[in-house]
């Protein structure tokens, strides 16, 4: 029996799914958030849910705007400072997985939320970054260069397309593998990387010697075909595809109600 | 020994022009109160340190207070960009804005060095990052006992560090509670240090671990209620998210964030 | 995740001939119980870290579990000195016992650093002390940014951290509250970490910010009433000072430690 | 008008007047402890006292026993972990003063408080140090080697005697200027170091030049070969040696009523 969903919905949920009870869990802003929380609020009730804000071990009745709204203090175990976070808890390694989101993806799964680069930018191609004249000026960082080296594993949700998955980041703000895929090998000190990445189409994982990111199980009604045309580059798929279960009615309840709530709650605050 | 003042006080007896600032507060207790009077006094030439720059720094940006900025993440959290400061790095508009670019691990540990009385902070990051590519601060040092090579920043201290945090007591103690950022750090790492409060209380009435500043760790303290507004004080008031929503358009627009400024800002008094 | 179990099962379980353990408490919430308990274990061959090895570490060592000691400062506090640690570094009774020692800054920043995952600590130390002629783990590093030499230790990460602390909850998550000393950078930096608490509650009933543990960065949870006496738990109980008095007499007499040895640890349960 | 007073008491009394109302003081046990809070009690009611267990502006009723008793914390503005206290408070320059005592001190203002040589030992002669086959093994540095160095500067307080006033520390475990008065020449990034160091008999002081202690100072009614018998080293005054100022009653009353205090409530704790 298939509920009714959207491929937004099916992304928010394979994402939970990805999650268990038992885990330490740093949590990305926006698509991790919800994914993490479905997850809390499904099948892992006892997940540890950590925010790059200090806050550990919390339990938000609705989604935060921000990686610090009052809402992840106030249902938190306890906060501590950001230095505290990234040295003692992060850096310390008690994180077993570091969720994000990104703007861009490439095959060797490394993440670009710096800039995005004029389209006739020869450096690009080159294999370089551009940085000082982009076509968009992203965020930045924030905690990910560090949440991808030293969670011990990292799993990445981000909608496919060609605008998001491009054979080359225009530039590396948080390695996956890194521009020749073999960054990790001369780093023991660090965690394992992305080991999972789950987009509204399809769930991909980086081959386990080349670390090119392969499609490992496709969406309900998704075709390879599909995958490919929102792919940048030759995407490979598993010989073995399987098919993505589809979201259950709990899982589509909890998510549809935690978006409503949260909703209400945000623009109730707005209206103050 | 910190000194009751006014924010005006405050602001002009510690802010010079071309001083290295920072205003922190990690999405909670964001010091707007003292950021708006630091756009009122028409301070210039300011490098602008903070985590996430967002509403307050896109403000004095537009207001045409800084030279530069040191950041690890900038945008309207939840919301896009910030307009003002994509204008300054784009278009030199209302001056040219120059950057440096970290991770957050990057700046909390490097608040941390500065709080700590150390020039460098050490820290296992900005492995295969390509921001080492672009930031000229950030060096290495290697571990004599392991050889591990080890990211190296230096240390943040700031001319003037200024925080908003709940309340003071009558002798200029201050509590801080909730999610507390890197502001315990600003303060002690900064050559002067202004902390605007919600109130001034009688006693802080608070737990023995609790985030307490000593009174003689702050030179300046302005009482400033809401002063934390449009962002939020644990336990006083929550985010005006409308505020964050309608800073988009007021801000993608040079004329209606010239009008914002004029209206909200320099027609208006201090605190 | 933490398991409940009893002293004796939770030492049993964790502690092994030969194992790197720290026992902290920084003069208050001193892990007493747990250090008979390893006696009453007959463990051998430890090394032990502590700041101030007071008298649980001049127990542990009198009792012949130890082969080498990691320290800052060891004395009975306001009584005098650790005789039969001083009849172990001086007469090898009942063994020999190597030592390393450290000041106070290099000890605290050397848990911070095995907390923070680091391989070691860099701090501002040592300057002109002849303990860098004495300890070989004393190192440094020059800062990129100033020249400016460091010092360098490398960073203590224990086989077993054991702490007592005043509360644990039914989930495992553990208070700390007053002079907190290391304690929580023990139990991030060890291997395997137990805590032994004064009580389970349902509710740790505490601020936003105060000092506590997790339930899964914690191994074991023990409960042992009064397991810091004859030091002391802030909200429980004060130091018992004549203990600390008496000790001086004991300590001083093989005969006597040994038959204190037989009558209060050995032929005693664990709690 | 001059009361009643032991040697001690005087040391106690010009060491608090050593302090000021508006320093902050890192304050050693024993000796400096309860100087500090003489000072506290008397003429510096708003002193702020830090001790290394992590207790920020502490004052205590009771004299502590150990650096971190319950007494500290309960009266203490607030209380942080020991590595921020190192790290934050002492090292980032917070600290007005640190005040110590010793066990053995020398004419550069060098405190050994880790091993007092055997007599025979000929290491101690060739300026080395002696550590290991002690004639008496002391308790060690404990926070003492950073106090002295990341201090603004440094008050000492120990008894007079040839036991403790040695031409060369046995070994340096806490550096006053060094073995060559020179030391601090080199690290502009630490204090001034020992400023003062009050005795039972007298005030000395660093001679600006050489940083040699010099007396500056006599207790009343103590005589220059007094001092000069209870010096390991050929002693100098200087020329304009002043008397240090008697303690006045309210002093004496106050470190009376304290020490009164402390061993009432120290023997009631140790019958419970």
């Amino acid at each position: 029996m298939t509920a009714n969903y959207t491929p937004a919905e099916m992304m928010t949920v394979t994402a939970a799914r990805a999650l268990s009870n038992n885990m330490t869990c740093f949590v990305g802003i926006g698509l991790p958030s919800e994914a993490a929380n479905v997850a809390r609020m499904t099948h892992a009730p006892d997940i540890t849910l950590i925010y790059e804000s200090g806050t550990i071990q919390t339990k938000p009745e609705i989604l935060p705007l921000s990686i610090g709204d009052g809402e992840l203090c106030e249902s938190a175990l306890t906060t501590v400072s950001v230095p505290e976070m990234f040295r003692y808890w992060l850096q310390g390694g008690h994180i077993d997985v570091g969720f994000l989101g990104t703007a861009q993806i490439d095959k060797y799964a490394n993440l670009n939320t710096t800039v995005i680069a004029a389209k006739d930018d020869s450096s690009v191609k080159e294999g370089k970054t551009s940085y000082a004249n982009p076509k968009v000026r992203l965020p930045g960082g924030g905690g990910a260069p560090e949440i991808s080296t030293n969670a011990k594993e990292v799993f990445i949700t981000v909608k496919h397309s060609t605008r998001t998955f491009v054979e080359q980041v225009d530039f590396v703000t948080t390695v996956g593998f890194g521009r020749d895929g073999k960054v990790r090998d001369q780093h023991p000190q660090i965690g394992r990387g992305p080991t999972v990445v789950i987009t509204d189409l399809c769930i991909l994982k980086p081959d386990p010697d080349s670390k090119e990111l392969v499609v490992v199980s496709l969406h309900p009604g998704v075709t390879k075909e599909q995958v490919i045309a929102a792919t940048g580059w030759p995407i490979k798929f598993l010989e073995s595809v399987t098919t993505t279960p589809t979201p259950n009615a709990q899982e589509l309840d909890v998510l549809r109600t935690l978006k409503e709530k949260t909703a209400r709650a945000h623009s109730a605050q707005g209206a103050v | 020994m910190a000194i009751f003042n006014s924010l005006q006080q405050a602001i002009s007896e510690s802010v010079k022009d071309g001083d290295t600032l920072a205003l922190e507060g990690f999405t909670h207790l964001i010091s707007f109160a003292a950021g708006h009077e630091i756009i009122r006094q028409k301070k210039r030439d300011l490098t602008l340190i903070r985590m996430t720059p967002d509403l307050i720094y896109d403000q004095l940006v537009g207001a045409g207070c800084a030279k530069k900025l040191i950041f690890s993440w900038g945008g309207n959290p939840g919301v896009g960009s910030l307009h003002r400061v994509r204008d300054a790095f784009q278009n030199n508009y209302p001056n040219a804005l120059e950057s440096v670019e970290h991770s957050h691990a990057a700046m909390a540990n490097a608040y941390e060095a500065g709080a700590a009385g150390l020039p460098m902070a050490v820290f296992r990051g900005y492995i295969g990052s390509e921001l080492t590519d672009v930031n000229d601060a950030i060096s290495s040092v290697t571990c004599p006992f392991t050889g591990e090579k080890l990211a190296c920043v230096p240390a943040i201290k700031p001319d003037v560090g200024i925080i908003h945090a709940q309340k003071a007591d009558r002798q200029g103690n201050v509590l801080i509670e909730g999610i507390v950022g890197v502001q315990k750090e600003v303060v002690l790492s900064s050559k002067i240090s202004i902390v605007t409060v919600e109130e001034i209380v009688d006693d802080l009435n608070t737990g023995p671990n609790s985030c307490v500043l000593p009174g003689w760790t702050v030179d300046q303290i302005a009482v400033a209620p809401k002063g934390a507004h449009p962002s939020y004080a644990h336990g006083y008031y929550q985010r005006d998210n409308q505020y964050y929503l309608d800073w988009d358009a007021i801000s993608r627009d040079r004329e209606r964030f010239n009008q914002w400024l004029e209206d909200e800002i320099l027609q208006t008094g201090a605190n």
